[in-house]
């Protein structure tokens, strides 16, 4: 193990995954030549050269496609997305084309891609550069997405998603490129299975569901709480879908009462749905409503303060918590 | 590319009485019910796609919109297969679940079937890249009508093309209407073709309405592209006899001008060069005719008899499988030198000495 | 009142309201001189000539996005996607351009447009030509949306959606082109409010939350629990955003139990954001857990028995009912 | 339409010698981290939209994309609106909601400031379409990079404006990089106006750097459109001297390259060619600059005490509000015929003759 950084996590991903596999490519805007808007591709082009590293022009619907006509005779296209509110441009592609060419065809086409890239509300980005979109994409069936919160799980759930034979999203946090975390040394083919979550940390009073942005948030939530003597558990989903339901449901089971801190925007997001199923599926164990704290329905104001109050919050987290504790 | 024999024009004649006969069966299926959603018939543009795959490998790459019926059959999917698909069948090209819009045959190189009005078009460069990627020599068709140039994807599509050279032929399929919408009411060009100059690759306008005209002028295009990746882009003034979709009177043109491409008729046009030339006598085309009826009419009947796709694996084709044994394309690394080799028995027949020296992916 | 068809209803919406506001004017496919696909628009060519009545080329983003920019500069278009399912090329005018230019312009644009045209499953048309997009649209904050199940509620909503000073769109049911329904007389400017949802029919042992498509279903599915001596409360949404939660919330403190049946796909649906709507405002008035028929998650099969076995139906409902009844 | 007077020349000057300081502030404000999120300058491009206003009536439309400082300035929107835009304060021209990507100025005609490259060019197809609808003379002004040409969008778009002959002059601001991406890298094309031959609309090539060739280039154009509409496209070859954005250090070109364009620095050039015309003298100029730079640097005290948006108006700008007293655009009905008239002091000034028979539409 040794601590390396998000960016560098899946830097790693991506070097080892093209170096693995002929069949696997790096394709997006800026990728090569400009090593990556964030720098995730660094290196890759001198080391990979450019039939393997390429860039591409403003075109999200035209590369997104071409990566998915690649992937139908056989190549393992990842394709980078400068940032998912760029992928609303190839919407179309990526709900009609990846994801139901394996029906339509009757089984004789699968699409196996990986779409990553930046997602979510950065920083002072304003409406159109905020967009967290996996519960769009969630309610596509044929997709699969996983939100990386960790060094850790950036490099082996990239991993996994580029030797997936199906569409799916990595969806990354911009926020977090520089965060550091442990990871296995390189020597280590370091695989995280889309669909396990992470039992953050142990508690008994409520649970907090948290992924992406709001595990570091969920997580400072639970030390305040901590302090008030209201033990959270935490549980990282890592995968939106598959999503790990046992182990959802073994901690409500637990602690009777949950708060899921999501980081998109409210109406038909991933909590309305993780709400529904928890519900649904063991009703009597839950002791009060579930709560849940995503974004305020606006569109994202530029202004600083603003833009905080439109975002969740570890002190909205805690007085969710509070509201049912 | 040498030309292909003359024994090929009479084989695509027969392709030619197929694709009619199948259609006009299916277009009575579709009146007796027998077949959901939407179909569009292809009568009277076929000798763009058969004039095509005359010019091509069957190794090449195909891919098209929803008036594909035609594209399969053309490629060597049986009319039973198709016929299968339109009742929905298990036993279709797409087992039931594509339908008429969705045709797909991967051993045929048949890469659909594509219902979003020019969203395949990027597909096809993805292909094309894949091609170039791995260094064969194959070429791609992506087939769209004059409707789709004015979608965005098809715009950015040919746009990559150009800049990474790709092998790839965008085949416009200019029946000069989109449903009810004119060319000219739906481009701001005086001519289709006009608009690859935006994009800087080789073009032309080809009569869509002659089979030889279709393959000699593709066959030029390949043997260049073959020698050395590039696009281009053909326009194919050609004509569909029926209505956009079953439920279109096609009230929006004139009888005259329908009458005007009839004459131009391709099976027509073909049979009488034919005759002319004395390679086809009335008697061996009557009887072509006959078999390509009979197979239509045999569709119907295998289609009716053959089961409906299980209802216990309705969720069985929504992911397809991870670990070694993935039954589908591409999931296993492969590495160039590695391609599986297929063996349908059309590409026998037709291939000899153009084969790829890396022969067909699988 | 007199009876007329949900396509005639909608066609006398847009008649009237492009006759009673110059400013207000259709374009899309097919809509002019073809008399729409679906022939909504019938008529209004020869009555209205061709600057009110406008074909387009196959360019939904392009047509969108000019919309949008007319709407910004003081014109009230209506906007035909021949279907929802096309809509998804024009997604990034629809969820960036049209609903957050008023907030990224501090309140000085906004766009009154109303987008229409069938959404949702019609019959055997296959994976992309049955998108249910009521769930993806609800997500974006800015837009509105009614989904209309009669011919009285097609036109009342429609000129409703035309007269709103945002981004409306407005679902219509395909398979209910052809329905018949009661509308007021001619003379009577019928205008239904977004955000009212409709009681269809009273009943105490169990709330069934419908819209569009599944109206008739739900309601069938009444009928056949009365049978059985089972009370259902049926509302139709109408609109689903702004959603009318006061009407849900009273039948659900009524009931105290609830099925919703829904058209569109169950991952971060219509159905999960009304479960977790429900139990956090009024956990206590549960009795059971919430129960929803939707779309099976898969693409949609062309094959009929496959397409029925993915969609809602009343069997379906009355199964969901009877485990909570 | 008649040369514009020499008045506005220096004028123009002024203008441009505004945007240059003002950004060189805004540069180092980002620095000091008063301002947010992304922040694209214009330096080296001033000539381009300077030309372009000084070519138009202030009641002619105008948008662009997110380096959109200079497009509000140019139009009149002030600095201080312009610098407290920045830093978020609700004294900005778009209230602090915006930030630098999404200047909006209703009054002076700038409907923004657009990030989603490419996603603004239909939004000014409608707006031509309006004006058109409208029976008004205005032009659409709509200003994009080199790298928007390769979106769908833009292609739509511009086959939509040629279709129905919007009037509408697409604006290329060709900078020769889409962030570190050369145009030779991003398009098909040897050179980016014969992308326009794809469409049937006049096109041509402009000096970006010289404020002259783009006023006079436009001014004809303009004066055919307000003739009889249509639709035309502009490559303006112009250079962006700062990195893409604030934290691009544009390793990607060569100081040469970048040093051959200072050269041809768009206000020393109209400076030098006014001076020696004897209409400008040193001192004028730099009394001009003195004001300039003081503007800017008033501008940023005016944002630095300015009030932020009131955080219980979180919700206020999600919906319009409905009924007549409405207080966005367009959202009662008016008749053609009806329009309001604005009476900004920039109006006043510089339209005289021109001026629209229908006056300036709220
Ligand atoms: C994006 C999209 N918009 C609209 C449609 C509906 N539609 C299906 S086919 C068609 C006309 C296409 O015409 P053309 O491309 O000329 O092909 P043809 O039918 O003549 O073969 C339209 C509008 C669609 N399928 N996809
Ligand atoms: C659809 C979309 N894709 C990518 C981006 C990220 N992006 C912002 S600006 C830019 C480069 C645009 O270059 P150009 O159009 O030449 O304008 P310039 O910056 O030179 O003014 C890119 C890729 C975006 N904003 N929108
Ligand atoms: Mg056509
Ligand atoms: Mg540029």
């Amino acid at each position: 193990m040794r601590e390396i950084t998000y960016r560098q996590a899946l830097n790693e991903a991506l070097a080892e995954e093209i170096a693995r596999d002929p069949n696997v490519f790096l394709m997006g805007e800026e990728v090569a030549e400009y090593n990556g808007a964030y720098k995730v591709s660094q290196g890759l082009l001198d080391r990979f050269g450019p039939t393997r590293i390429i860039d591409t022009p403003i075109s999200e619907n035209g590369f997104a496609g071409l990566g998915i006509g690649a992937a139908m005779v056989g190549l393992r296209p990842i394709v980078e997305f400068m940032t998912f509110s760029f992928s609303l441009v190839a919407f179309d592609q990526i709900v009609n084309n990846a994801p139901n060419m394996l029906t339509m065809s009757g089984g004789q086409f699968n699409v196996p891609i990986t779409f990553r890239g930046p997602n979510g509300p950065a920083h002072q980005l304003g409406a159109t550069h905020s967009h967290a979109t996996e519960c769009l994409y969630a309610n596509v069936p044929g997709l699969k997405i996983c939100t990386p919160a960790t060094p850790r799980d950036a490099k082996g759930l990239l991993k996994a998603a580029v030797r997936d034979n199906n569409p799916v999203l990595v969806l990354e946090c911009e926020l977090f490129y520089s965060h550091k975390g442990m990871v296995e040394d390189e020597d280590v083919d370091l695989l995280i299975p889309l669909g396990e979550a992470e039992l953050k940390q142990e508690g008994s009073d409520v649970t907090i569901i948290c992924y992406a942005q709001t595990v570091p948030i969920a997580l400072a939530a639970a030390e305040n709480l901590a302090k008030e003597n209201i033990n959270a558990e935490v549980i990282d989903l890592r995968s939106i879908k598959p999503l790990d339901w046992p182990a959802v449901f073994k901690s409500v089971a637990k602690t009777h009462r949950v708060v899921i801190a999501e980081q998109d925007r409210p109406w038909c997001g991933i909590g309305s749905e993780i709400a529904y199923r928890i519900q649904q599926e063991i009703f009597d164990e839950l002791d009060a409503p579930i709560q849940r704290v995503s974004q305020e329905d606006v569109p994202m104001p530029y202004n600083e303060a603003l833009e905080q109050a439109v975002l969740p919050s570890a002190a909205k987290i805690v007085a969710a918590v509070k509201k049912i504790c | 590319m040498s030309q292909p024999e003359q024994r090929d024009e009479v084989e695509m004649l027969a392709t030619m009485l197929l694709i009619r006969r199948f259609e006009e069966r299916a277009s009575q299926q579709y009146q007796a019910q027998k077949i959901g959603g939407f179909c569009h018939l292809y009568i009277g543009q076929e000798a763009v796609v058969t004039g095509a795959v005359a010019a091509t490998r069957p190794d090449d790459y195909l891919i098209t919109a929803y008036r594909d019926h035609a594209h399969a059959l053309a490629r060597g999917t049986s009319a039973d297969a198709c016929m299968a698909e339109l009742f929905g069948k298990a036993t279709g090209c797409s087992k039931g679940l594509g339908g008429s819009m969705h045709y797909f045959d991967k051993e045929h190189h048949m890469y659909g079937g594509h219902a979003i009005v020019g969203a395949h078009v990027p597909l096809a460069t993805g292909m094309a890249f894949a091609a170039k990627y791995r260094k064969e020599d194959r070429v791609t068709l992506c087939f769209f009508g004059d409707g789709a140039i004015n979608q965005g994807g098809f715009h950015e599509a040919l746009n990559l093309a150009g800049l990474f050279k790709l092998p790839v032929i965008f085949i416009c399929e200019n029946n000069f209407f989109a449903m009810g919408t004119s060319v000219k009411r739906s481009t701001s060009l005086e001519q289709i073709v006009d608009r690859a100059r935006g994009y800087d690759m080789p073009s032309g306008i080809i009569d869509g309405m002659s089979f030889r005209d279709v393959r000699d002028g593709l066959s030029h295009l390949i043997a260049s592209i073959r020698k050395e990746p590039h696009p281009a882009f053909v326009e194919m003034r050609t004509y569909r006899y029926r209505g956009h979709s079953m439920s279109d009177p096609a009230s929006y043109r004139t009888k005259e001008e329908l009458e005007k491409f009839r004459l131009e008729d391709p099976i027509t046009r073909l049979r009488a060069q034919l005759t002319r030339e004395g390679k086809l006598t009335n008697e061996q085309f009557d009887k072509m005719d006959k078999k390509a009826k009979d197979a239509a009419m045999s569709s119907v009947k295998f289609a009716e008899k053959s089961p409906e796709p299980p209802l216990d694996e309705l969720y069985g084709y929504t992911y397809a499988p991870n670990g070694e044994e993935s039954p589908a394309a591409g999931t296993r690394a492969t590495k160039p030198s590695e391609k599986g080799r297929g063996s349908s028995t059309r590409e026998k027949k037709r291939t000899g000495a153009n084969i790829s020296p890396n022969g067909k992916q699988a």
